[in-house]
């Protein structure tokens, strides 16, 4: 009795693959197989059942509650199946609203249910907001220590220390209640070489102190915090289970060594760790919610609002977060949850903005505020600064995957410790001469003072100089930095890069102009009083250039632009830069930085937007192909428990197709190796008749005869998923790749004339992707 | 003296002493009222003659900053780093010493334990352990075993992490 | 020979469905029918050399230039196949750029159909720019003929007839050039009575005439040119045919009357209009490239581009524009065409501000700039307001579909000229005398005036009094508009009702907080110097709920109110107006606006958003259904041409399924019935053989034995479809729904164990559907 | 005189005179340069000095229009709705009438088919069918025949389309 129950509440997760067939005329008039008629008779009367019970709510699955653990379950590593995880939760939802009239209490949990995904988003937003107001104020605390010490209180950063100092004038954030180290080691500022080396030391110093506990803590208590995190986010939103990856620990670890590492100076931002830490955030909140922690194609739906969030605080950009999260990262409801991300992307930028420590009254770090105009001529530069952020973003996915394929395939990768070690101390020995590569943000923030247009003085030369060893330091060791084993984001040195580009070229436009005052294509731009020329918006222009050369976004780069300087007029240049970088970029790699890293890791990826150009047939990719053996099958009323346990031991199969007959190989349905292991292990444990020659019934009924003098059938029905997507052989790939695509498929049978023929899983898709691209197939590790 | 306070109001004018450039002088006073943000309160009166229409040019702004989050937030940080270093040390050096001991050190190690991963439990537990009854040890044993074994599973869990990421390169390059 | 010609260049449609047939190992350890043997063993070595081929370009389908005219085209009013249009192109595509090599025109020749997306795309965004330019310029201009005119410059509007004139002060747009009716008629100023008599009886009169002339020429030229188009478009592209509705003549008519019919001051706007106007430039450049105008599927990448542009152009808001193009009209592929949109969007807003004729240096007619902050106190009143948006939206649906299925079903719908001028007067007689309701925009520009908090005085309470009555007349008004045939958009007059309401709302705070001005809630909010409240901002924030209430847009209305404000700090309020809008409303009905003038049209549209929450399974909508008469089959090979035209003739099918025989009813392919109709027809003309009892083949080897002494046999494997969708009888019916919405199907053939049971079309859907819905299922009226 | 032209520089300025409600005044000036375009330009003196800073609160914009393109424009949807509005009584009006008449009028008929239906044609067309010679009338003929064609085809689908959205109400309600 109880394997029947067990099983009952097995099939009650296939619940819409309900035990009765429904045969319509056709197959009356003309069946030939005794099976067939069998059914077609006996459920006659069950089908008009059915009609009438569609009308309103059926009764059928009544014992989702207590489903046995594991059921419905996926392991670590696998694809999950999308139309099974959202029809699982239809059914769960239509059994809560069925018991609406039933009590007050079922109704106060039916309005739960019905709100739980805002108030799921809202929690997630407020969270994240919090975890970037914390990560903001701590990163600038812990980035100024290197320099000096508030000592009186010593919770304050430079900028807050000398907050409401009334000074009359001052330069460089610095006052008499800052103490740098030089000063508080008691070396006087008047020995400037002495001073200047106290500073330098203590500087590289606390920056290898931050790397080694960023890469410690890594290591020893989350290792997979490390790294950028948004490739492997595109992977699980795209449908895959990496268990751990959005786990708590792995939350606090990216949120305190993302500080560390920022602060010890590395040529990176935290960007892409704060996708993360939101995203962490959306699975730790999915688990208060059983519709959602429970559900993995559900819990996306929050990860997708989650990662919304995360662009959205920070950049303090909203709108270009949602769209972020539209076009980058989202898989399966591009639209469904558009408006649910918006209100979490909102509540996270006000939850950040509430905190608001620093007392500034904008949104974001990163505001800007131009209101000089540009001209038609200036296209030209913009133009010049898209090109070069087309080809640097080309040349960096090159340099940057070449560099992690040496370091993965070498011993390199069996040093990660020294490793970030290593680059630490190069960037901040290198770094601290040149005040252009010695702040965070500073070329960013920079970028808002303006010059009034002077000729050149030794001024503007000698920021030239350092410009320019700014750029390529920054480009070099940028390469080499994106990779090492702590948090990692990719914003913000991108766009530094473009920014120091950018500002040089402005900076060029601006002393041209200048000098030729009188020419008539510089004599509208230089009206007395104003500046010719805007090196800031440059600098802006060249931003958004590298990181559309880099990462490959489009319009939600162009609105995360348009959201920090906050007006309509930049948006032509903004957009010529973007789009321009992308062609040129497209030119070289059609593919991202991201979508770089998840091939090198050999997630299963299925790229969503790359179009699928080959005349290919799912004859040609299925499996088995004609040199292997034939395709593991079950027939449906004639193996014996000892010989299904047989082909489970032989073969490492998700799944096998049940078909009618070895004679007759007409597709009957799909049964998971899952599902039907623990089936049968239950059923000879809890069941004494199940012997190992029992035989195993997929059919409805079984014939009565065999139950006499022979061993107890085993009945499987219930687990058999009876609607499983099938395909000719005939149909084209791009077809099929397009069915993978959009309905979030696994796996697909292949049939001709009725009759099965292999079967097509999302692996072999991924593969004879890479083999028509001339890649090695062998490339996608994982199921 | 003024320069931790919560308000404050900035005035930027533009001072046209230094060769060519404008470089910016900036006037700072702490108002509570944002109304008394202007520029002729601000600057002083004799710095506003040197020039006809001097605050004409100035740009205030009142804003408001909150001392006590950054303080707050600040050590926060400090703790939680510290005690993830502390953690982190002891994992590193004292838990393989410990592995080889007999098991008598199991309630102390539990009580570490407990610190982070935050299961809960009461605070007393140490005097608990300490009182001869047979009922109380058989609790507080239990206790200890799943503590333990849980500390053991996320070990387990953190090992497979780093086996996949620093050994066999399959993730995260 | 012709004839296999011909069938040759039929199937090259097909092309992807190759006369190969690929057999796994598993088919051939246990074929028992003999023609699946037969095909089995003969394109064994045909199987390799596919493999091969797949690598590189396949020389399979040269034949596609010369295609029959009406092969891939469609009849009016029937859904498209979005899988076929899509690999058609596919084929196509691969052609050209197989040809690359060849010479130096086939390069250019790739490169234009590479950039022809975007010069298409480019080419729309213009015209549409320029369009709406025009159409702002004779709106304006017009409108302000109903009061006079600018006697020396005929051309110019009041405002710009009063441009530049150096009067000291006016508060109304007027001045000595400007001269009213009543001025013009000689009856002096001094004379109150009459000169009011006649500037009225001159405003009623004017907006007959153009109301005439509107919908006459609508009626006479282009009947299709009525209405907001926004269903309409919306169902295009989600798959429909409607020739013509995109046609040039509709363009002209659309504009021409837009302009007219809000000039005759009907309660209706230009927005919805604008949709439309940019779809038909759209669909017109789209034929000058024959990628886009030849392949439906490909043209309505182009139509959702053309849709962003339309809103971009209305509003000035090219990303709302973007986001309205994504939420609300695109359909099969929300994500691809997102760069595209936003390019045509901003090429729009770019052109239509180049033009600038009237000197106003932003983007917009609605610009509004407020600087005022808002305090969390107010967000109650923002809240009422959309509680307000919410049920306005839902009563106004209501009450507009009521009215609109009375004139469908009632004598009404026979006078609809005499309807639109009974309209016109009674909105021009009542309109007149309220300062609120006699001028087109006059509510939204009015909003950006400020007053300073004042005590309650005469000018206040007339002003209270006159937005109440402006707001009644104008909601009652707006109800039997929107439906009249005319070209009429719905976003200007629900704006408007918004921005009455929350006009009055908040002149109503500002006199509570003034008069408790030291009231501990609104102490902060009167700073002396200011306003305690910007009635503006509840203008704003009311046109935002009432218009999330009627087209239940979400994201991308907020985005447009964003841009139109031009600020992130009015965000959160835009948020809570529109949500509570939307939430109200959706307490009384899901539909917005759009779709519940689809539904009453009874198209074929089959919403993305609306989740299908039942639990009915495959068998349970497929026809035949139980009592009616078995499916229309074909068989493979034993069919005679006089059957197959019987059954053509006994039924209007539009394809007809192929099974292997009568006894064995498993399924072959898909044959469509106009395919088989040219086929057939041309073969009986062109070749002499094929008589009325020769045997049909859809197999790809006609038995030799046959030929003999019978008549010719006709060979049609090639216009067969080898690979139609199948699914199994079990399948549940969401899964079914998410395949027809995301793969774009026009039909699915349902299968048991490889049998053929029936046929599921989109219309079995959406009849489903309504039946689900207690709905009558037979208002889905085409196919 | 000044109100016809293409530039001006627009100054708002608040003025106190009436009761408590502070009602905007507006300057006009026409200035090419917008450098020039400040409130003490704009202003008459005289106001100017009538309060003390009364340029302060002044918003000057310098503002330019496209006089020509909004009469091209204008002009434009003039001939437009008036060849449509001609085109409209013709069909209402003649077309009924010339159903009944004999062909002989079917050249001057398709002279005002051609005016809109926009086909390309020479424009002496008249001159062409009263000349006797028989190869251009039979052309003639041929191009009358095939618009004629067209605009019978174009009448089918208005009809069409008139009969779905009037008569049947299947669409468009």
């Amino acid at each position: 009795m109880e394997t029947d129950t067990l099983i009952e509440d097995m099939a009650s997760v296939q619940a819409h693959y309900r035990a009765v067939s429904a045969n319509g005329t056709v197959s009356e008039r003309s069946s030939t197989d005794e099976e067939m008629l069998d059914i077609a008779t006996d459920t006659r009367f069950e089908y008009t059942d059915l009609a009438d019970k569609s009308h309103g709510s059926t009764n059928l699955m009544d014992t989702l509650d207590d489903l046995p653990p594991g059921i419905g379950q996926y392991d670590d590593f696998h694809t999950i199946d999308w139309l099974r995880d959202i029809s699982r939760d239809r059914i769960r939802h239509r059994q809560i609203s069925k018991r609406k009239q039933d009590s007050c209490f079922a109704k106060v949990k039916v309005a739960h249910d019905a709100w739980s995904g805002w108030v799921c988003v809202l929690l997630v937003g407020c969270a994240t907001g919090a975890f970037a107001a914390v990560i903001d104020v701590g990163t600038s605390w812990m980035s100024d220590l290197k320099e000096g010490i508030c000592l009186e209180q010593f919770w304050f950063n430079r900028e807050q220390c000398c907050w409401a100092v009334n000074d009359t004038t001052f330069d460089q954030n610095a006052c008499s209640q800052w103490y740098s180290w030089s000063h508080l080691f008691g070396v006087s500022e008047s020995s400037v070489f002495g001073s200047y080396m106290i500073k330098y030391i203590m500087y590289v110093l606390w920056a290898m102190v931050f790397a080694t506990l960023a890469v410690m803590l890594v290591r020893v208590f989350a290792p997979y915090a490390c790294g950028s995190g948004i490739p492997e986010i595109k992977t699980i939103l795209s449908g895959f289970i990496i268990r751990g990856y959005l786990g708590k620990w792995t939350l606090i670890i990216k949120s305190v060594c993302m500080m560390l590492a920022v602060s010890a100076g590395l040529s990176l931002g935290k960007e892409g760790p704060l996708v993360h830490v939101a995203s962490c955030c959306g699975n730790i909140f999915s688990y208060l919610f059983p519709k959602y922690g429970k559900n993995e194609a559900k819990k996306r739906e929050i990860l997708s609002a989650a990662a919304a969030a995360g662009v959205s605080v920070a950049f303090g950009a909203p709108i270009g977060g949602v769209l972020f999260s539209l076009e980058e990262v989202s898989y399966y409801f591009p639209l469904k949850t558009l408006w649910r991300s918006f209100f979490c992307a909102l509540a996270a930028a006000f939850v950040l903005r509430s905190f608001n420590p620093f007392g500034n009254d904008h949104l974001v770090m990163f505001y800007v505020d131009y209101r000089n105009a540009w001209y038609l001529v200036e296209l030209i530069p913009f133009i010049v600064l898209g090109v070069f952020g087309g080809i640097w973003g080309a040349v960096f996915i090159k340099g940057n995957i070449r560099w992690c394929r040496y370091r993965k395939s070498s011993n390199l990768g069996k040093f990660p410790i020294t490793e970030v070690l290593v680059v630490t101390a190069v960037t901040a020995i290198l770094a601290f001469p040149n005040p252009y590569t010695s702040d965070y943000q500073r070329n960013l923030t920079d970028a808002t003072t303006d010059f009034t247009s002077a000729n050149i003085d030794s001024g503007v030369t000698r920021a030239m100089w350092q410009l320019a060893l700014a750029l390529v330091f920054k480009m070099v060791i940028t390469v080499f930095t994106f990779g090492i084993k702590v948090p990692a984001g990719l914003f913000i040195p991108s766009m530094a890069i473009g920014a120091i580009a950018g500002r040089m070229i402005g900076i060029g436009m601006e002393q041209l102009a200048y000098s030729h005052r009188e020419h008539y294509l510089f004599k509208e731009m230089c009206h007395s009083g104003h500046t010719c020329v805007t090196p800031g918006l440059y600098a802006m222009v060249g931003a958004c250039a590298t990181l559309g050369g880099v990462t490959k976004m489009t319009v939600s780069l162009v609105v995360i632009m348009f959201e920090l300087t906050g007006g309509l007029q930049y948006i032509v240049p903004l957009m010529a830069a973007a789009m321009t970088a992308k062609w040129i970029g497209d030119a070289f790699d059609k593919e991202g930085i991201y979508d770089a890293h998840i091939k090198l890791n050999g997630y299963p990826f299925l790229d969503s937007k790359e179009e699928f150009t080959h005349t290919t047939i799912a004859a040609d990719v299925m499996r088995p192909k004609r040199t292997e053996p034939p395709l593991c099958v079950l027939t449906q009323d004639s193996m014996t428990v000892e010989q299904i346990e047989a082909i489970m031991r032989e073969t490492d199969h998700n799944g096998f197709p049940v078909i009618v007959s070895a004679e007759s190989q007409y597709l009957v349905g799909f049964v998971l190796r899952r599902d039907l292991s623990i089936a049968i292990s239950s059923a000879r444990t809890n069941h004494d008749g199940i012997v190992s020659n029992s035989v195993v019934y997929f059919t409805n009924h079984v014939p009565v005869n065999t139950v006499v003098g022979g061993p107890e059938p085993l009945k499987l029905r219930k687990i058999l998923d009876m609607a499983p997507v099938t395909i000719t052989d005939q149909t084209p790939m791009e077809t099929v790749v397009e069915m993978f695509r959009k309905l979030g498929l696994r796996q697909t049978l292949v049939t001709h004339n009725g009759r099965l023929l292999g079967i097509i899983t999302k692996k072999d898709i991924l593969r004879h992707i890479a083999q028509l691209k001339n890649q090695d197939p062998d490339s996608i590790l994982f199921n | 003296q003024g320069q931790y306070e919560d308000v404050r109001c900035k005035c930027v004018c533009p001072s046209v002493k230094v060769h060519n450039t404008t470089s910016h002088k900036v006037f700072l006073k702490t108002f509570s009222d944002p109304d008394l943000c202007r520029c002729s309160m601000v600057v002083d009166k004799a710095v506003q003659e040197t020039e006809y229409n001097f605050c004409n040019k100035c740009e205030c702004k009142w804003n408001r900053r909150n001392t006590t989050t950054i303080k707050v937030v600040v050590i926060l940080i400090i703790c939680v780093v510290s005690l993830l270093v502390l953690y982190m040390l002891f994992l590193l050096c004292l838990d393989p010493l410990m592995a080889r001991r007999p098991k008598t050190y199991i309630e102390q190690h539990n009580e570490e334990v407990n610190l982070d991963t935050q299961s809960i439990q009461p605070g007393g537990m140490l005097e608990d352990t300490t009182r001869p009854r047979g009922a109380i040890m058989m609790r507080v044993k239990h206790e200890v075993s799943r503590v333990r074994g849980e500390q053991q599973k996320w070990k387990g869990t953190v090992q497979e992490q780093r086996r996949h990421i620093y050994d066999r390169h399959t993730m995260l390059n």
